[in-house]
């Protein structure tokens, strides 16, 4: 078995499960972090720790962090949160900019804000993935509160130009959210210079665990949330809920691993991913989906004419990788991402999204591409309709 | 011919008929032009993402000999690979028999993937009407 | 250190750690449960099996479970959810039935819903920790859609009367919510039996990590919810976001055990916790609080009379316990729990929470009563106000 | 005396002279009756949950001897500990010059615990009055 779905989650580090196994074991540091008693500060201290790991990778300040349950919190902690919060004051239908290929878990937190009364536009990128700022700055309204936009596309690998259109929205006085999770550790970021308001991190997409997120709640200017999950006001009151101590401990050893390794990981992911990009090419009419120059170092999404999605997925038995993200994968439907950049239904659920991580090797990129080429060619093969 | 050879044996959980024909089929491809005794025919769309070709040649009122190509799901490839392969040797009233609750059933196609039966009798169903016209 | 805070959290069982630990390498079962492929299935099988694990203790379905990040979240999404759902349909304000002893997620939840415009009624219970079935019964309106109670009290550890009440409201066909956090793997539950529509439980109360929850969705007659959290359509649609497959793996881990062990569980826990209370009559004017007729197993609290509470807490510095709830002690304030049950501020402030599990014995809590008794001796003889 | 005997140092984080005094705190008790050149002292109330006694025994013209007692939170139970150990061999005078913001500065009280020094000053403000009065 050959993995190739990074982007959907990553095993952990290994350094990262020692971080964890302090606070899992009965003589560990297992107490409740909102206990006033010894073992509770001490888990507590663990959690602070973790807290300045994850803001370092960002350039934030500590107390700027917000834990979740994962990204998919973030995002609509962020969304609901900053409208509930700031919106519908003056009478007026508050407005949310964001873009069709937005995570599902933006597009849909947007969708149900447009059932209680929000105004939301979906920008469509171009046919090369990109949503412009000019666009952006377009679709403002005076009723404007959020535009909510992801860093990194989690299937076609797309880097939106969020650095360039952070200082504009700032100057217009609209809180930006960003979704930096396919991002972070992938890109440097630095939110000492870049105005974003919010930011949505998961640890599991760079070698921590699965359940850990953050949200990144900008102090300077302060970005003002309502809560939405609501309990004994953990959190400075943003986000209840027992903090769990060995999935933060957890996602702050991942972050401080992905700072260090940031520009080396990139570097070598790319280039493996370039190298698959090249293999691939001994098949004809194939189609590389979102801007090569806009390209995340670790995704590489590609379309293949004359062949079913499906049967072409089920052809890979070995091969771990998706078509679309994995939450929309499970119900089979052409990826809208692709659907939103103009591909037809055929050839969006035709594609394969590779991505590509720590633990991948040439030798499985040449593997992959030899049994991709193999299985393509035999399933136009198989076709009544392939002409060569 | 093998034309998955993997390590993973149907990890999707596709019905075993299913994942035996979609990754083994026989009998793929179609006979050079003009070979006596041949019927074509070909059910399904692109637009509906299942096209199913076969081709049955009689001899002495019965399938000699059969070939097939098919665009489409894994189970669309497996009902080719399951019609052509059970057709060898039946006469036409012996084809005529089968419709699309027997290759569920033989198939074990689930519900939500009836279309692929139902694909698969079509296109017999076209090469018997074919047969017909040209008997 | 004596930790006597098992109620607030409790460590890992090793036997969880080891069903956890298959998902945490990156040669084990690591994938995305949501993604299509070989692994993505593995993973998704021990979702499921997992999910049966949850569902046997509580005399369930496995497709009535619904994961969460923990039942803060499990309270929030009950409760928001069901309003949301059901509320409000002719017009009038929809209406809550809950109880001033509740945990904080379920107060600040239904505090929530009051400023949405929703009507709540929070019973005071009798000065025992009861809130009797009658009581609930006369605050229900023709606008009530939901009562939320909590199985026993995380602080007093009184079990409520919701197997007397469920039928009740049944029979007049109001939606019934349980958190049964500290119910959980301590009291049998036979949700069968008991006609109760939504459920809340956690992990980490019952020797699983901290992070994961269940809500308990009945199907027949079926609870319907509004989800909380948007995304990929998860769980049904109820609730999305990545599964965190080690720590569901592990959740069902802690409750297959718990099942298993629960009577023995309660026996011992129960006569440990009857120790205490014995050793502890070496002090005079001591109360305990809650009806100890209607008592969880690992549960006991102990006001002390002549004592300030913080002085109390800071002078035992090896035993881990709590006053109040986790969420509730960081502030400080006398517990909300106990002024509801009439104790004046100073006695409510004075009060120890102590709870025991798996790991406590006879031998600690010789140990704790002696410090306690030392303590609360020397408290006192220190106070100007002291008179014996 | 050591009234809290832990293996344990101060896991709440309290200021090291806080939990010093907290933990080993002297001069605790009473005078007997009748005992010469003894002035009494006590401020705060129950409803606030802190009171602190202060008992001064003069010798001419300075604190020969000590006494208190305390109710309250760890801080207000320092800050008498801290004052009759720190009054040993005072005039009045040199008393008297004690205010909340040494208290503070000493223990290291922190801002939301101000109101345990301002009882500490109190306190000694009422028993240098009372001295006052006697004398
Ligand atoms: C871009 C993006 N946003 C949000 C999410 C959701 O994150 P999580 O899995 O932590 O809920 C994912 C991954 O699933 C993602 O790729
Ligand atoms: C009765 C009760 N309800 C809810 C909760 C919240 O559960 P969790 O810590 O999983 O968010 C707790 C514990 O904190 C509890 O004791």
């Amino acid at each position: 078995m050959i993995y190739l779905d990074y982007a959907a989650t990553t095993p952990l580090d290994p350094r990262v499960l020692q971080a964890m196994l302090p606070h899992l074991t009965a003589d560990g540091s297992f107490a409740n972090p909102a206990s006033t008693h010894g073992p509770g500060y001490k888990a507590r201290a663990a959690v602070e720790r973790a807290r300045a790991q994850v803001a370092a990778l960002l350039g934030a300040e500590a107390p700027e962090i917000v834990w979740t349950s994962g990204a998919t919190e973030s995002n609509n902690l962020a969304i609901k949160g900053a409208l509930e919060f700031n919106g519908g004051h003056n009478g007026r239908s508050p407005h949310i900019v964001t873009s069709r290929t937005e995570h599902k878990c933006v597009l849909d937190t947007c969708r149900h804000l447009e059932t209680q009364g929000v105004r939301v536009t979906f920008l469509r990128p171009g046919t090369d993935g990109v949503v412009s700022p000019e666009q952006v700055l377009e679709a403002l309204t005076p009723e404007t509160v959020l535009v909510s936009l992801m860093w990194v596309n989690n299937e076609i690998g797309v880097v939106q130009e969020v650095q360039r259109l952070a200082p504009l929205l700032r100057e217009r006085g609209v809180l930006f959210h960003v979704d930096a999770v396919q991002a972070a550790g992938k890109l440097p970021i630095d939110l000492r210079v870049i105005p974003i308001d919010l930011l949505s991190v998961s640890a599991h997409k760079i070698y921590g665990p699965k359940g850990a997120g953050a949200l990144y709640v900008r102090k300077k200017p302060r970005a003002r949330l309502a809560p939405q999950m609501h309990g004994g006001g953990h959190e400075w009151g943003m986000r209840s809920g027992t903090l769990a101590t060995h999935q933060i401990a957890g996602m702050g050893a991942a972050f401080e691993i992905a700072a260090a390794q940031l520009q080396d990981d990139a570097r070598r992911v790319a280039g493996l991913r370039d190298l698959l990009w090249q293999r691939l090419q001994a098949l004809p009419r194939i189609l590389r989906n979102g801007d090569p120059q806009r390209a995340a170092p670790h995704v590489l999404n590609v379309s293949f004419e004359g062949v079913e999605g499906e049967a072409l997925r089920a052809s890979l038995p070995d091969l771990a990788v998706s078509s679309g993200s994995a939450c929309s994968s499970a119900t089979q439907e052409p990826s809208y991402v692709l659907r939103a950049l103009g591909r037809d239904d055929e050839l969006a659920n035709a594609s394969l999204r590779f991505s590509l991580g720590r633990g991948t090797t040439a030798e499985q990129i040449e593997q992959a591409a030899e049994s991709v080429i193999k299985q393509v060619q035999w399933l136009r093969e198989l076709s009544p309709l392939w002409k060569p | 011919m093998e034309a998955i050879n993997s390590t993973e044996t149907n990890p999707f959980g596709y019905a075993e008929p299913i994942w035996q024909r979609f990754t083994h089929p026989r009998h793929v491809g179609e006979f050079a032009q003009g070979t006596p005794g041949v019927v074509s025919a070909e059910a399904g769309s692109k637009a509906a993402r299942s096209v199913l070709r076969l081709q049955l040649r009689f001899e002495g009122g019965r399938v000699a000999d059969v070939r097939f190509r098919a665009y489409g799901c894994p189970s669309s490839i497996a009902v080719g690979a399951w019609i052509v392969d059970w057709s060898l040797g039946k006469t036409p009233v012996e084809l005529a028999a089968l419709g699309a609750a027997d290759l569920r059933k033989a198939l074990e196609i689930a519900d939500d993937r009836a279309h692929c039966a139902l694909l698969g009798e079509d296109a017999l169903q076209a090469a018997l009407a074919s047969y017909a016209a040209k008997s």
